[in-house]
């Protein structure tokens, strides 16, 4: 089998995912043998943009000039785009205050007006300027989807997707419901499943980062909170640390 | 007649740089370093956010030092708010900051570096040239990810370090497990200074400013910036002594300290009176010529026996854990109140600064982060434009290759330094 | 071999024994302080006064998540189900009954492998409980769907066996018993919420608005259930070519459910809580005409909720506005 | 490989002998199964349908077109509509496959022996009844006056459209065709009305009283075709309908497919109007 030519690479954002790929020591060996890294600049050099390729792989936001122009190449050279992570699929945490703060402002506070401001307007998820095929979220992603994620596309589909909320997996795995049991302020309800409940596995409530399940009920999510004695000024910030913009009063 | 070489990407780092020649026929003028990562503004994505907030945001600046960033983000915070945490808690972030040593040098000298030595593209091409120095190599790696996987829950922004505590300590049953891993790692490691110590093909570079943090005993408990050949000074004061200062070109900002560009990481470390377990001990004395005193070529191989002494800091600190016992988790409550608090630990390139104030709710008023890069840029561009004069009138390509090799000494972390501070 | 009784000072000899017939497992607590069966490694860690487990015992035979098949050389083959021998100790009548449930399920006409397997070496010791406020029995049950049943006497347990396991199990232990006049014993039990009429899922109660707009399908009620065994099936590849066919819990309640390509045949949360009652309370093909709910109480205790959905069948002026 | 006692949820293994592209989106797949599989298969009854495993992707239930040969080849016609039809119509020649079955009730023949049948297909609904069709013009004796009334939504998404005209030429059975809409001139090779298929059947005079239907569509057709065909004078217990859920098992136990309660793989996928009658949410 021809092995797949794959670009691999991050707009805005921490590289997470991108590492989460390389944290995969024990598939490293076999996920090389079924791509072609063409363009991966986080570890390889010679990296080449002016090709065809069959998956690219794309972690973070769209925030800047530089980072629609690589998108845009991606998505022109790409049979398959991939929105790889929170931040290429939701925004993430950079754009966290985008429904309360300007952009310009953030900048300036940052950079002082000393001098020519960097170029960057609200960090946005990729769907937001081109066509997306396929998606694995997370922040960072777990490292069997992106292992999943990859030996599909050798397979020439893509992995089928989960639909259930944390709650689901985090029940399965016998914790204590910090919601519940502890009055926490947990988004387990509403943000997609997958991670096998990371974090209320150890005792810390789901902050959300893996984004809204299918028909989460937010409105409902968001009494449960109130009633646990959390405002609704601190619940809109959690909520929004990783998705901006959810609507408060969705129920299905 | 003027000419412009421009190495874009610079590859194999943490980020996306690029590295500008300025010549004039085959005189070099100028270099330019330019850190084009999109700017994070989390200084100022902070402003507003519940001190509890604080650490689980700012540990997504970067990826690769997630968790040390999230450990000083805790200790600022602790510091700011007066928690004081258990012994258990203490040294479970600890251990999680040797693992991420163990980790971040293993990736950066196998997978980055090694490359270079063996004349390969990257770790693809490494797969089939030198498989099984690349499977050592991962196999060091995967150790010390075990290890943070196991008491972070999570490897990349771990989740079980929080604020006065941890979600839950860990079990003998798992600690033993960790130790296993980490003996069984430490023979490659103890290994790797010998692949690392091979001599650069470029001339000397100009010495160095080392910059560490003191007591060096004590990694969570650090409280003074000490620089090789000037005054020690206190951490909260920390302001007062590096100046930062941003240029047009880059989107991260070149820092000064004491008027002087700094180096700081495993070099900078071993340079000023380390405080290293038995093994590393011995590879340091053996290797004394090549590191005391010399210039940034030797951060490989520092790095390669820093990575031997965080494993074996961290056997030592999980025996002590394994004596300790699990502790039942309490939280502790947490009152807000108005304070700035500073902290800083040495991340695996260095010195990496964390600063916060909040209001009397708890609100985040000010937020302030230097990065170990941030802090090394200005050393980086001199050495560039130092390497780049040496070798006026080599061949291009040999001259961008040498530059990125260098750059690759210094190892970089773009993602995080370019997030910026308020002047 | 009626009239067998254990003195509670010999229990800890007795679960010795029954070590003997598989890995001991028992209610215990977790860290977080959960209570949940797990292998008792240490008599100390048994919890005998608890009231229900997070999760019920189906998760031994029927596990969260499964590789069902794995694909490779050009066929399906049979996922390694690696059971050994297992004794469950201490499970309540209703989770006996929910166990009993599931047999109906997986052991009838064309059996399912796994499943079987795994039943076929579980060995079930129940023991008498006490309901508490969330249970929907009203009375301590005995339930005869396991091989041993250990009910609560003066400083022991009355022990009756209910199948030829369970005969062997009391031989084995046959130096700690003592002979001591069997109290009557309580009733059996069965699904403990009666069948319900199917058309009641179309009544115009207001609570079937309140709960579609409150339910925030987080699973929990299922994930639960001890009688609950929907599941999904997924296919993925895998790097080193072939494949793996997983199995895992589903929950009516998704949105996905009920979902075919282009359509859904319930679209809405009011019509997954419909088709919940009615498989839940009137049974399906070909258990049809049975309720399945045992009664103990997980779904009303672990909803965020507090959704019941029993309170459809009481009378309207008992449901809190 | 060989078991001794077949697992119900191991598929055979099979592969793919040939495909043809039917329209756009639809194709006709010829797969052989190991010789394993052909003790169950040989049972198949029209209506009844297989669990196809299209390796990497997962499985499907598939109405065969076709009964089985006598060496076990199915016909399967497939739309492509999502995750695993997609890599199904990627595959080559020689590709392996799975397959399962078959499950669930078919078209009860018995009964139906020496009754005029009338078929009413819409769009895709034309592959379980094709299988059907070819049953009963292989059996032609055995039945009633046979009509085939089948409705596409344009010309070009006809599907079997000259296999269907041939065998109609045959002699065997009446055949009528109809689509929604005609974009472009219909060459003079079928003769094809322009309308809707409950329009088609309005026109239609036929011993209602003796006859049984058996309809397969998309969901809104049918409860169209029940009214018009009940008002006609068909009993509601001759009239057959094959209806689609979401399965993930095919024998009963993951419960995604549940109608009333009733389950399709189970109970179905062939129902009568009749059984379904106090189902809202049956069609
Ligand atoms: C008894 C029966 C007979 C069928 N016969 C045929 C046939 O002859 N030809 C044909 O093209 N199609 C037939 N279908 C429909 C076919 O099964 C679906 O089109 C197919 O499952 C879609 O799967 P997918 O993965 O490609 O699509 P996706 O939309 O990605 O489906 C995801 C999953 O949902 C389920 N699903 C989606 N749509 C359906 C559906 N309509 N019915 C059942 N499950 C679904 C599948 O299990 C699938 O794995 C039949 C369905 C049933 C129930
Ligand atoms: S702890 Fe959070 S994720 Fe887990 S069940 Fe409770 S609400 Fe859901
Ligand atoms: S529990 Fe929540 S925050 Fe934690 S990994 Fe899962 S989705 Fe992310
Ligand atoms: S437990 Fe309650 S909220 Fe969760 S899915 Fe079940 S009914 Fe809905």
């Amino acid at each position: 089998m021809r092995p797949m030519k794959v670009a691999i690479t991050g707009l805005t954002a921490c590289s997470g995912c991108q590492l989460t790929l390389l944290n995969c020591e024990d598939e490293l060996p076999e996920l090389l043998g079924l791509c072609e890294l063409v363009y991966f600049p986080l570890a390889e050099s010679g990296n080449v943009l002016d090709a065809q390729f069959d998956a690219a792989i794309v972690e973070g936001a769209v925030s800047t000039p530089k980072d629609l122009e690589l998108l845009f190449s991606l998505r022109n050279a790409a049979r398959v785009l991939v929105a790889y992570g929170t931040c290429a699929l939701f925004g993430g945490v950079a754009a966290m205050n985008n429904t309360i703060s300007c952009r310009r402002d953030l900048l300036q506070t940052v950079f002082g007006d000393a001098v020519q401001l960097p170029e960057s307007f609200a960090p946005a998820p990729l769907a937001n300027y081109v066509s997306v095929d396929a998606a694995v979220t997370g922040c960072p992603p777990e490292k069997q989807e992106i292992m999943e994620l990859v030996a599909a596309l050798a397979a020439g589909t893509l992995p089928p997707a989960r639909c259930y909320p944390v709650c689901t997996e985090c029940r399965s795995r016998e914790n204590l419901c910090l919601l519940l049991e502890k009055r926490e302020l947990c988004l387990g309800p509403v943000v997609q499943g997958g991670c096998n409940a990371r974090c209320p596995a150890t005792g810390i409530v789901c902050e959300g980062c893996r984004g809204p399940v299918r028909e989460a009920n937010v409105a409902q999510e968001l009494e449960l909170l109130l009633e646990r004695g959390f405002g609704r000024e601190e619940v809109e910030r959690r909520m929004s640390r990783f998705k901006p913009g959810w609507n408060y009063g969705q129920r299905r | 007649m003027g000419s412009v070489v421009e190495i874009a990407p610079l590859t194999r780092l943490e980020g996306h740089g690029s590295v500008r020649i300025y010549r004039e026929g085959c005189r070099v003028e100028r270099v330019e370093l330019n850190f084009i990562d999109s700017p994070r503004l989390f200084e100022a994505l902070l402003i507003g956010k519940s001190f509890a907030e604080v650490p689980e945001i700012i540990c997504r600046i970067c990826a690769l030092c997630s968790t040390v960033h999230k450990v000083t983000a805790l200790l600022a915070v602790e510091d700011a708010l007066g928690i004081e945490v258990s012994e258990v808690t203490a040294l479970t972030r600890e251990l999680m900051l040797q693992a991420g040593m163990i980790q971040d040098h293993a990736l950066h000298l196998y997978c980055l570096v090694l490359p270079d030595l063996l004349g390969v593209r990257g770790v693809a091409e490494l797969a089939s040239v030198a498989p099984e120095l690349l499977k050592a190599g991962l196999a060091v790696k995967k150790a010390g990810n075990t290890v943070l996987e196991t008491a972070g829950g999570r490897l990349i922004h771990p989740v079980n370090i929080c604020l006065g505590g941890l979600g839950r300590s860990l079990n003998k049953k798992e600690l033993v497990r960790l130790k296993d891993e980490l003996q069984q790692a430490l023979p490659a490691a103890q290994e790797a200074h010998r692949l690392f110590s091979t001599p650069f093909p470029f001339p000397e570079l100009p010495e160095p400013a080392f910059l560490a943090l003191q007591p060096s005993d004590r990694p969570l408990g650090a409280r003074l910036c000490r620089m090789a050949d000037g005054p020690t000074f206190p951490l909260r004061d920390y302001r007062q002594h590096v100046e930062e200062r941003v240029v047009g070109y880059s989107n991260a900002k070149l820092s000064t300290v004491q008027g002087k560009e700094a180096t700081v990481g495993a070099l900078a470390r071993l340079n000023l009176d380390p405080d290293l377990e038995p093994l590393a001990a011995q590879l340091f004395a053996t290797h004394k010529r090549e590191l005391v005193g010399k210039d940034v070529r030797s951060n490989n191989l520092a790095q390669a026996i820093e990575m031997c002494h965080a494993i074996e800091r961290a056997l030592r600190l999980i025996d002590r854990l394994i004596e300790l016992g699990p502790q039942r988790a309490s939280a502790p409550a947490i009152s807000p109140r108005a304070a700035t608090g500073s902290a800083a630990c040495e991340a695996p390139r260095g010195t990496l600064i964390h600063s916060y104030s909040f209001d009397a709710q708890g609100l985040c008023t000010m937020a302030d982060v230097i990065t170990p890069t941030a802090l090394n840029q200005g050393a980086l561009a001199r050495d560039l434009l130092a390497l780049a004069c040496a070798m006026e009138g080599e061949e291009t390509t040999r001259m961008t290759t040498a530059l990125e090799r260098l750059i690759r000494c210094y190892d970089p972390c773009i993602s995080c330094s370019v997030h910026l501070l308020t002047l | 071999m009626a009239n067998n009784f254990l003195k509670i000072s010999r229990l800890d000899q007795f679960l010795e024994t029954l070590r003997l017939f598989g890995e001991l497992h028992a209610p215990t607590v977790s860290e977080s302080g959960v209570h949940r069966f797990s292998p008792l490694e240490d008599p100390d860690e048994l919890h005998l006064d608890y009231r229900r487990t997070q999760i019920p015992p189906k998760k031994y035979l029927f596990p969260f998540r499964e590789e069902i098949l794995h694909y490779g050389g050009g066929g399906y083959r049979e996922g390694h189900s690696s059971a050994g021998d297992l004794v469950i100790f201490g499970v309540h009548s209703c989770d006996l009954e929910g166990i009993a449930y599931l047999d109906r399920v997986f052991l009838a006409d064309r059996p399912d492998p796994g499943y079987a397997a795994r039943r076929s070496r579980l060995t079930l010791v129940g023991i008498a409980c006490e309901p508490d406020d969330f249970c929907f029995c009203t009375a301590a049950t005995e339930s005869a769907s396991c091989d041993l049943f250990l009910s609560a006497g003066q400083d022991g347990y009355h022990i009756t066996s209910y199948s030829a396991r369970g005969s062997a199990l009391l031989s084995a232990a046959d130096h700690l018993l003592e002979e001591r006049a069997a109290q009557p014993s309580p009733a059996i039990s069965g699904p403990c919420y009666p069948a319900q009429d199917p058309e009641l899922r179309f009544s115009d109660h207001p609570l079937w608005q309140k709960f579609a707009s409150t339910c925030v399908s987080c699973g929990a009620c299922s994930v639960c259930c001890p009688t609950c065994y929907c599941f999904d099936v997924r296919e993925y590849p895998t790097l080193s070519g072939g494949g793996t066919r997983i199995r895992e819990w589903d929950n009516c309640l998704f949105a996905t459910h009920g979902e075919v390509a282009g359509a859904n045949f319930r679209p809405d949360r009011l019509d997954r809580l419909r088709y919940r009652f009615l498989h839940k309370y009137c049974g399906f093909t070909p258990l049809q005409g049975m309720s399945s709910c045992v009664g103990c109480g997980r779904c009303k205790e672990f909803c965020p909720v507090d959704i019941d959905l029993r309170e459809l069948t009481v009378a309207p002026e008992k449901v809190e506005p | 490989m060989k078991q001794p006692q077949h697992s119900p949820h191991v598929p055979y293994a099979a592969h793919l002998i040939e495909r043809r592209d039917l329209s756009e989106d639809t194709a006709l797949f010829r797969i052989a199964p190991e010789p394993g599989a052909l003790a169950e298969l040989s049972s198949f009854v029209p209506g009844q349908f297989v669990q196809l495993s299209v390796p990497d992707a997962g499985e499907v239930p598939i109405s065969p077109a076709d009964l089985p040969t006598p060496e076990g080849t199915l016909e399967l016609c497939v739309r492509r509509v999502g995750h695993v039809t997609d890599l199904l119509h990627k595959l080559q020649p020689g590709a392996p496959l799975g397959v399962r079955g078959p499950f669930g009730c078919g078209f009860p023949l018995p009964e139906m022996a020496g009754h005029p049948v009338l078929l009413l297909a819409g769009g895709l609904g034309i592959a379980p009844l094709r299988s059907l069709l070819m049953h009963l013009l292989r059996h032609r004796d055995g039945y009633g006056e046979i009509t085939l009334m089948y409705g596409a939504k344009q010309p070009k998404l006809m599907l079997f459209r000259q296999e269907l005209a041939a065998l109609a030429a045959d002699g065997g059975m009446r055949l009528y065709l109809t689509v929604d809409f005609a974009p472009e001139q219909l060459d003079g090779s079928f003769s094809c009305a322009l309308g809707l298929l409950p329009d088609l059947l309005k026109g239609f005079r036929f011993d209602a009283a003796d006859t049984y239907a058996a309809v397969c569509g998309p969901p809104p057709l049918y409860r169209c075709l029940i009214s018009d065909l009940e008002a006609g004078g068909v009993a509601p217990d001759r009239i057959l309908l094959s209806l689609e859920r979401r399965m993930r098992c095919g024998v009963g136990r993951c419960c995604h497919c549940g109608i009333g309660q009733k389950l399709c793989c189970l109970d179905g996928p062939v129902f009568r109007a009749s059984d379904l009658k106090g189902i809202p949410e049956a069609l």
